[in-house]
C-alpha cells in the first residue's frame, strides 16, 4: 500500500453519490434485520430480570413455570459456565461479562438478567416469568457518583481494589481505576497565568436509542454446530464472545449477519446471544430472543452519568497556558467506563504545555454501560469548551479566533501522548468563520454558540475479498454490518480500482465462514479500515489481470498498466502488439471472460489490521431562543463543519454529521436516565426517554472538509463519532448568549434551565 | 533508537523515569527491553494497552515494526461508538 | 394460559350487556393507552369490549343546541372537523395535541377520559367548555359533569357495567371563545407537564363578563380554577388581571415532582400557560364578535 | 392451545385470511403469521412509529391495533407501496437523498409520508415535521428524510393537481 493519499488522483467515482446497494431492499421492506427471521418449531426466549436495583441472589425455583404448558427450558447463571473473576482480553472482561448477561450470586442493578424462559409462544414465555420464583436478599444500593465513591458506600464487588493507585489499596471500593495524563508543571504554570477558571460540570445517563431492539436466533444441530442470526455491529465479536463465553470452540459458532437497525456502539457486546445459544442447545430446537423497548433500556448499555471537575488558565494575550481536569465516569455495575478516551480527548485540540488529567472509572447500581459514539467525549468536550467560550468572554476574543490560537496542528504532541500527523482543525475553524451562519443576524431571545469535538477513529482488523465474475462485474465480500452506507462507500473504492462502473460492483456482507475477521462496525472505521483491505484485494485483481493480458499477448508483465477498466500494454510491449496489428488494449469484461482458459478464477484477498487512522475534528454552531417564561429551548438554526479527510460517498458523510449533531441536542437538551428512590429507572420507553423527533430540529447544514489522511490511500478518516462530540457546549454557549446563564449540568431542559434562569434573576 | 514515552501510570516500574531510548525493531523487542530495565513494567504492557507509534494509534500490538527514530507511546485502549 | 377475549357489539345495550356478563372486563376504544398498559404487565385474562362499532358512539352532532361527541370519536375525526375548529378551538386544539397523527386516528376524546390520567389533554379543554358526560348501565342513563366524574388518577365514577356513551356541549355563547395550551419539552409525542384551557366571553367594548378556567397535570385529577376566573371577569384583560389570574392558578396548582417535572416549574408553567391560554381565548372571542 | 379468530382483510390489494389470537397486535400478525416484516417494531407503545400502516386509509401504528379488530378493513403496508418493477415516488426519493442509514425506520416513514401526501400534496416543511413527528429515526437528523418527502411531494404534484 502506498502513502500517497491520491490527493494528486483524479477520481471517477469517490466523490460521487450513487444509491446504494441495498437501499432498495430498505425501502421496500424486504430487508432481514434481527427480528425478521423465522424458523420452523422456533421457540421464543424471554428474561426474568431483577426487581432490584442491589440484591443476593438466595434461590431461584422454576418448577412451577417449568410445569406451564408450553415451556420447554429455563435457564439460570448454573446453566453457563463460571469464569475466572481475572478472564479479560485487552479492555473486556469476560466474568464481568458472563456475570452481566446471567447474574450469579448478585443482582447489580434494576432489570439485570436473572433466568431466560424458552416457550413455544412469546405470551406462554412471559407468563411463565411470572412464575419463576426467585428469593432476593435486598441490599443498599447506589445510584449516585458521588456516594459511590464515598467512604461507607454499598460495595458492588468485594473482591475489586481500585487500579493506578500509587500504593495497592487492600480495601474493596467501588473506584475502579484511577488513570492520569501530566504534562509539564500545571501548578506553577496556573499560579502564573494571568487568570484561572475553575467550573464543575455533570452530565446524566443517556442511551443510544437505536429504533431496533436487540434481537437474534440461535439454532444447534445434533452434532453442536450452533448457528447464529444476529444483528449487531459485529457478528465476529458476537461469535468470538459467545463461545468464550459458553467454553465452546469458535468453530461450533457460525454467526450470520442481519441488517442492523442502529447501534452507535451500544451493540458492539452480547446479552441474548449467549442465552439463544444455551436455550437452543438444552432445547434441540431454534430459540428466538428479541428485547422489549424497556429492557433495552433497563438492561442494555447505556452512555454514563459523569462528573468533571476543569480548572483552566490562560494570559490576557488570549493564550490558554494550562488546565486541571478530574474526571468521574460511571461504569454501571461492572468496570470499563470510557473515561480513559474522555481523558484523552478533553484537552486534544489545544496546544498545551503543561496540564494533568485524571480519570475515575466508577461502579454503581446501574445497568453496565456501552461504547456510545465517541465514548467518553460528548461530556468531557462539554466541561472543555464550555470554560474555553467564558475565557473568550472573559478576554473579549472571538471564540472561534480563541480556539484557533490555541488549536494543534501538524506536529503538535497530543495532550494523549503522540504528535498529531496531518489534522484539519485549524482548517474547520477557519471554514466555520468563512460561513454565512457566523455573520447571521440573531432574533429576540436568540443566542449563538460553537464548540469544537475531537475523536482519534480507530483501523483495526478488516477482511475483504474481491471476487471477478465472468462477465467483468464484481463481487465485494467483507465482513462489517452495514449501519449506515457502508456497503456503497466499499463498492465505489472497488470500482475506482477496478475501473468498473459502481453499480457493476455487488457489495456484501458475508457472515463468520464466508470471510476472514473484521473487528466491529464502530470507531469510525469501516470506510477507513475496511476500505483499505477492500482497495488492497482490488487492486490484487487489477494485478492478476494485468498479469493475463500479459500471458495472453506474451508480452512481459512489467509492460501492462491498468487504466480504466483496462489492461493496456506499453512500451516494448505496445510495440510488439502495433507489429502483430493487435490493439494495445484489453478490457476487464474479456479478461474475465477468458479467465477459465487463462489461469482460473481472478479472485482478490486482503485482511489487514489497518494502520495511520487520521484523527477527526468538528466544529458546530447553533442558534437557539429561548423560552424565558418556561425554560424551552428551540435550535433555530445548525451548522457543522468537518474534516471528513476524504468524502468518499459524501451523502453518507453528510448523514452521520446530521446524525449526530441530533443525537448530541437531544443529549444536551432532554435526554436522560430517571431514577426513582429504588433505583428503578422511571422512563424506560421512548415516550419519556425524550429523543428528538422531526419537529424539534431544524435542517442542519454540513460543510464537510477535506484534509486527506496521508495513511489512507484516498485520504480516508472516520466520520462517525466525532459528530457527537460538540453539540453540548455548542448548545450550552449558545443559551448563555441568549440568556447570560451558563448551564453546567445536563440535561439542558426546561425544568433545568428556568431554574437557573430564575436563580439568575432572567426568567 | 527509538524514543519510549512511559505515562505516570507506570511510575511505580520506572521510579518517574518519562522519557527512554530504546534499541528495538518491533514492540515485542521493546517491550522485553523495557522490562529489562523496569522488572515487571513488561507484563504491565502487553495486555490491553494501546500503543502509538510516531502518532499511529494501534491496539494490542507485539510485532508492530518499530524504526530507529520512532517515537513511541503507551496508551490506554480505546473502544470506538 | 391466561387468555383475552374480545366482543365487538353494535349497540349501546348489547356493550352495556356484554360488560355486565363479570370478570375482568373492558371497554376498548382506541387502545392507545389499555393496549400499553396490558403489555405492561404480565399476561392476564381479560375481556375487551370494542365499542368502535357502536354507530352513536362515534358520531359527531353539532347544531344550535351545541355539540354531542361521541365518546368512541376518534381525536384525528374531531381535528378533522371543520365545524368544530371553528366553534370550540380549544376542544380541538386539545384533541389535536395528543400523540402523534398515528395516535391521534386511534385514541378517542372518551378514552381520553376515561383512562383518567391527570395529564389528560382533552379534560381541561371539556371543564373549560362545561362538558357533561352521558353515561349508560344496565339501569339506563346519567349525566355528570366532566369534573366530577374523573374522582383521582385512573379511576372515574364509571362502574363496572357502566359505559361512557358521550359528551355534551353547552353552545357557545356570542362573543366567547375557548383556547388549550399544554407544556412539553418536545414539540410533539409528550405527556402534558402542564395543561391549561381556557374559555371566556367579551362584552362588546372588550370587558371580560364570563370566565371558566381549568388546569390539568398539576393534581391527582384536572379541575376547574374558579379564582383564575374570577380574577378576570370584570376586567379588560390586562396585564395586571391576567397576573392575577395567573397567580390564582399557581395558588390553585397542586402537582407532584415526577419524571416530567417538579414541583415548583408545574406551579410556575401553570401561570404561564393560564396567561397565554386566556390571550388567545379572549383574541378568538374578539375576531369572533368583529 | 389457545382458540384463534378468523380475520379476512385486504392487504396491499389482495383479500387475505389469516387465523389469530385476540391479544395479538396487527404487526405481530403481518410480521409472524403473513411473512410481511417490512412493518417493523421498535417499541410496541406506538411511541416510534416504525410499525406504521394504513388501516382503512388512516395512518396507525400496527402495535395499538388489535388483529382481530381488522375484520373487513383494508390494509396498505410498506410490501404495499411499490407497484410491479416500479418504486413509489417516495421510496425513490429516499434513495436518491440517501434519507436512511440503518433503514430500521424506513418503512414507518414511508407509510406516514404516503398518508400525508394523501392528506395534503403540498406540505411545508414544517408541515412535513409535524406528520412525521410520530416516526422516531435516530440515524439522520431526520434532514434528509424532510428534503426527500418534499421533494416527492414536488415530483408527485403533477399528479396530486
Amino acid at each position: 500500500m502506498t502513502d500517497s493519499n491520491g490527493s494528486d488522483r483524479k477520481f471517477k467515482w469517490v466523490g460521487t453519490r450513487p444509491i446504494r446497494h441495498d437501499g432498495v431492499d430498505k425501502v421496500t421492506g424486504r430487508a432481514h434485520y434481527g427480528a425478521d427471521f423465522d424458523l420452523p418449531g422456533m421457540l421464543h426466549a424471554h428474561v426474568l430480570r431483577s426487581p432490584h436495583a442491589h440484591a443476593r441472589i438466595r434461590r431461584i425455583d422454576a418448577s412451577k413455570a417449568l410445569a406451564l404448558e408450553g415451556v420447554k427450558a429455563v435457564i439460570t447463571s448454573d446453566d453457563i459456565p463460571e469464569l475466572p473473576l481475572d478472564e479479560a482480553s485487552g479492555p473486556t472482561n469476560f466474568s464481568d461479562l458472563s456475570r452481566n448477561v446471567l447474574a450469579r450470586d448478585k443482582v447489580l442493578y434494576h432489570g439485570h438478567a436473572v433466568a431466560a424462559v424458552a416457550a413455544t409462544s412469546t405470551r406462554i414465555a412471559q407468563e411463565a416469568l411470572s412464575l419463576i420464583e426467585v428469593d432476593y436478599e435486598p441490599l443498599p444500593h447506589v445510584l449516585d457518583i458521588r456516594a459511590a465513591m464515598a467512604p461507607g458506600a454499598p460495595i458492588l464487588h468485594d473482591h475489586m481494589r481500585t487500579k493506578g493507585l500509587k500504593e495497592a489499596p487492600d480495601e474493596p471500593s467501588n473506584i475502579a481505576s484511577k488513570m492520569e495524563l501530566t504534562r509539564g508543571d500545571v501548578d506553577q504554570a496556573l499560579a502564573e497565568a494571568d487568570f484561572v477558571i475553575e467550573r464543575e460540570f455533570e452530565t446524566a445517563t443517556v442511551h443510544q436509542g437505536y429504533i431496533e431492539p436487540h434481537a437474534c436466533v440461535a439454532q444447534t444441530n445434533e452434532d453442536g454446530q450452533t448457528t447464529v442470526w444476529a444483528s449487531s455491529q459485529g457478528h465476529f465479536m458476537i461469535r468470538a464472545y459467545s463461545a468464550r463465553l459458553l467454553r465452546l470452540d469458535i468453530s461450533q459458532i457460525k454467526v450470520i449477519p442481519m441488517e442492523i437497525g442502529g447501534g452507535f456502539g451500544g451493540k458492539t457486546t452480547v446479552y441474548l446471544e449467549p442465552l439463544a445459544i444455551v436455550l437452543s442447545r438444552k432445547t434441540g430446537r431454534p430459540v428466538k430472543a428479541v428485547m422489549t423497548r424497556e429492557e433495552v433500556f433497563r438492561a442494555t448499555g447505556p452512555a454514563p452519568a459523569t462528573l468533571i471537575n476543569v480548572k483552566f488558565g490562560a494570559n490576557r494575550d488570549g493564550k490558554i497556558v494550562a488546565a486541571k481536569c478530574e474526571l468521574f465516569y460511571e461504569a454501571g455495575a461492572f468496570p470499563g467506563s470510557p473515561v480513559a478516551a474522555g481523558a484523552m480527548c478533553i484537552l486534544a485540540p489545544f496546544d498545551l504545555d503543561h496540564f494533568t488529567i485524571e480519570g475515575y472509572d466508577v461502579v454503581l447500581n446501574k445497568p453496565k454501560t456501552a461504547a456510545y459514539r465517541a465514548p467518553g467525549a460528548p461530556p468531557a468536550a462539554f466541561a472543555a469548551e464550555t470554560v474555553i467560550d467564558e475565557i473568550a468572554r472573559e478576554l473579549e476574543i472571538d471564540p472561534l479566533d480563541l480556539r484557533r490560537n490555541n488549536a494543534v496542528s501538524k506536529g503538535s504532541q497530543a495532550a494523549y501522548g503522540p504528535k498529531f500527523s496531518d489534522i484539519g482543525l485549524i482548517e474547520t475553524l477557519d471554514a466555520l468563520r468563512k460561513h454565512p451562519h457566523y455573520e447571521a443576524p440573531l432574533g429576540e431571545n436568540q443566542g449563538r454558540g460553537c464548540a469544537v469535538g475531537f475523536w482519534f477513529n480507530a483501523g483495526m482488523q478488516s477482511s475483504a475479498e474481491v471476487k471477478l465474475n465472468e462477465d467483468g462485474t464484481a463481487v465485494v465480500v467483507e465482513g462489517c454490518p452495514d449501519i449506515g452506507g457502508s456497503r456503497a462507500s466499499l463498492a465505489i473504492m472497488a470500482a475506482e480500482e477496478l475501473g468498473i462502473d459502481v453499480y457493476k460492483v455487488r457489495p456484501v456482507v458475508a457472515d463468520t465462514e464466508a470471510v476472514g475477521i473484521n473487528d466491529n462496525t464502530g470507531g469510525s472505521r469501516v470506510t477507513f479500515a475496511t476500505g483499505m483491505a477492500v482497495i488492497e484485494a482490488s487492486q490484487d485483481v487489477v494485478r492478476q489481470c494485468c498479469e493475463r493480458a500479459a500471458n495472453i499477448w506474451d508480452i512481459d508483465a512489467k509492460d501492462v498498466i491498468w487504466q480504466d477498466g483496462c489492461a493496456v500494454a506499453t512500451g516494448d510491449g505496445a510495440k510488439k502488439l502495433d507489429e502483430e496489428g493487435k490493439l494495445p488494449s484489453m478490457p476487464i469484461a474479456e479478461i474475465a471472460a477468458g479467465a477459465a482458459r487463462t489461469g482460473g478464477p481472478i479472485t482478490g484477498k486482503a485482511s489487514l489490521n489497518a494502520r495511520g487512522a487520521g484523527p477527526a475534528f468538528a466544529v458546530h454552531l447553533v442558534d437557539v431562543e429561548v423560552d424565558r417564561e418556561t425554560g424551552k429551548v428551540d435550535i433555530v438554526r445548525y451548522t457543522t463543519v468537518q474534516d471528513a479527510g476524504r468524502a468518499i460517498h459524501p451523502s453518507y458523510v453528510e448523514g452521520q454529521m446530521q446524525g449526530g449533531a441530533a443525537q448530541g441536542i437531544g443529549w444536551a437538551l432532554n435526554e436522560e436516565y430517571v431514577y426513582d428512590a429504588d433505583g428503578v429507572l422511571a422512563n424506560p420507553g421512548f415516550l419519556d426517554y425524550r429523543m428528538p423527533v422531526a419537529l424539534d430540529l431544524p435542517m442542519i447544514d454540513t460543510v464537510v472538509v477535506e484534509v486527506p489522511n496521508p495513511r489512507h490511500p484516498y485520504g480516508v478518516r472516520g466520520v462517525g463519532e466525532v459528530p457527537i462530540v460538540p453539540p453540548i457546549p455548542a448548545i450550552a454557549n449558545a443559551i448563555h448568549d441568549a440568556t447570560g446563564v451558563r448551564m453546567r449540568k445536563l440535561p439542558m431542559s426546561p425544568p433545568n434551565l428556568l431554574a437557573e434562569l430564575t436563580r439568575a434573576g432572567r426568567a | 533508537m527509538a524514543t519510549v514515552i512511559l505515562p505516570a501510570r507506570f511510575s511505580d516500574w520506572t521510579g518517574g523515569v518519562e522519557h527512554v531510548d530504546v534499541d528495538a525493531r518491533d514492540v515485542r523487542q521493546l517491550i522485553r527491553a523495557l522490562d529489562e530495565r523496569f522488572p515487571g513494567l513488561g507484563e504491565k504492557l502487553r495486555d490491553g494497552v494501546a500503543i502509538a507509534i510516531d502518532g499511529e494509534i494501534i491496539n494490542d500490538p507485539l510485532l508492530e515494526p518499530v524504526e530507529p527514530d520512532s517515537e513511541v507511546h503507551f496508551l490506554p485502549p480505546i473502544s470506538g461508538g | 394460559m391466561r387468555e383475552i377475549e374480545y366482543a365487538a357489539p353494535t349497540t349501546v345495550d348489547e356493550a352495556v350487556s356484554a360488560l355486565a356478563t363479570g370478570g375482568p372486563c373492558q371497554p376498548f376504544a382506541g387502545g392507545t393507552d389499555l393496549l400499553v398498559q396490558m403489555r405492561s404487565r404480565p399476561p392476564s385474562e381479560q375481556k375487551l369490549v370494542d365499542i368502535k362499532r357502536i354507530p352513536e358512539m362515534a358520531s359527531i352532532a353539532l347544531d344550535a343546541s351545541g355539540l354531542r361527541l361521541g365518546a368512541a370519536t376518534s381525536c384525528w375525526d374531531v381535528s378533522q372537523h371543520k365545524g368544530l375548529r371553528e366553534t370550540y378551538p380549544g376542544l380541538v386544539e386539545a384533541a389535536e395535541l395528543i400523540g402523534s397523527i398515528q395516535i391521534q386516528n386511534r385514541a378517542t376524546v372518551g378514552g381520553n377520559l376515561c383512562n383518567a390520567s391527570p395529564a389528560a389533554d382533552t379534560v381541561p379543554a371539556l371543564i373549560a367548555v362545561g362538558a357533561e358526560c352521558v353515561i349508560a348501565g344496565p339501569g339506563g342513563r346519567r349525566t355528570v359533569s366532566v369534573e366530577d366524574f374523573v374522582t383521582g388518577p385512573g379511576t372515574t365514577q364509571l362502574r363496572e357495567d357502566e359505559l361512557l356513551v358521550e359528551l355534551v356541549i353547552p353552545p357557545i355563547p356570542a362573543r366567547s371563545a375557548d383556547a388549550y395550551l399544554r407544556f412539553i419539552p418536545r414539540g410533539e409525542m409528550d405527556i402534558a407537564v402542564v395543561g391549561a384551557g381556557a374559555s371566556v366571553t367579551l362584552a362588546p367594548d372588550g370587558t371580560c363578563t364570563a370566565a371558566r378556567i381549568a388546569l390539568g397535570a398539576v393534581g391527582p385529577t384536572a379541575f376547574a380554577v374558579p379564582a383564575a376566573a374570577d380574577a378576570i371577569i370584570g376586567s379588560s384583560l390586562d396585564e395586571a388581571a391576567l397576573e392575577r389570574a395567573a397567580a390564582a392558578s399557581r395558588e390553585a396548582a397542586n402537582p407532584i415532582d415526577d419524571k416530567r417535572g417538579t414541583i415548583s416549574y408545574r406551579r410556575t408553567v401553570a401561570g404561564v400557560l393560564t396567561r397565554r391560554a386566556i390571550r388567545i381565548a379572549a383574541t378568538r372571542a374578539t375576531e369572533r364578535s368583529s | 392451545m389457545a382458540r384463534k379468530t378468523h380475520v379476512q382483510a385486504t392487504i396491499n390489494g389482495e383479500q387475505t385470511e389469516f387465523l389469530c389470537q385476540p391479544h395479538e397486535s396487527l404487526s405481530e400478525v403481518l410480521r409472524n403469521e403473513l411473512d410481511m416484516t417490512g412493518t417493523k417494531e421498535g417499541c410496541t407503545t406506538g411511541d416510534c412509529g416504525a410499525c406504521s400502516v394504513l388501516l382503512d386509509g388512516r395512518l396507525v401504528c400496527g402495535c395499538l391495533v388489535l388483529a382481530v379488530e381488522a375484520d373487513g378493513s383494508e390494509i396498505t403496508t410498506i410490501e404495499g407501496m411499490a407497484t410491479g418493477q416500479q418504486l413509489h415516488p417516495l421510496q425513490q426519493k429516499f434513495l436518491e437523498h440517501a434519507a436512511l442509514q440503518c433503514g430500521i425506520c424506513t418503512p414507518g416513514f414511508l407509510v406516514a409520508a404516503k398518508a400525508l401526501l394523501e392528506h395534503n400534496p403540498d406540505p411545508s416543511e414544517h408541515e412535513v415535521r409535524y406528520w412525521l413527528s410520530g416516526n422516531l429515526c435516530r440515524c439522520t437528523g431526520y434532514d434528509k428524510i424532510i428534503a426527500a418527502v418534499l421533494d416527492a411531494a414536488q415530483t408527485m404534484g403533477g399528479d396530486a393537481r
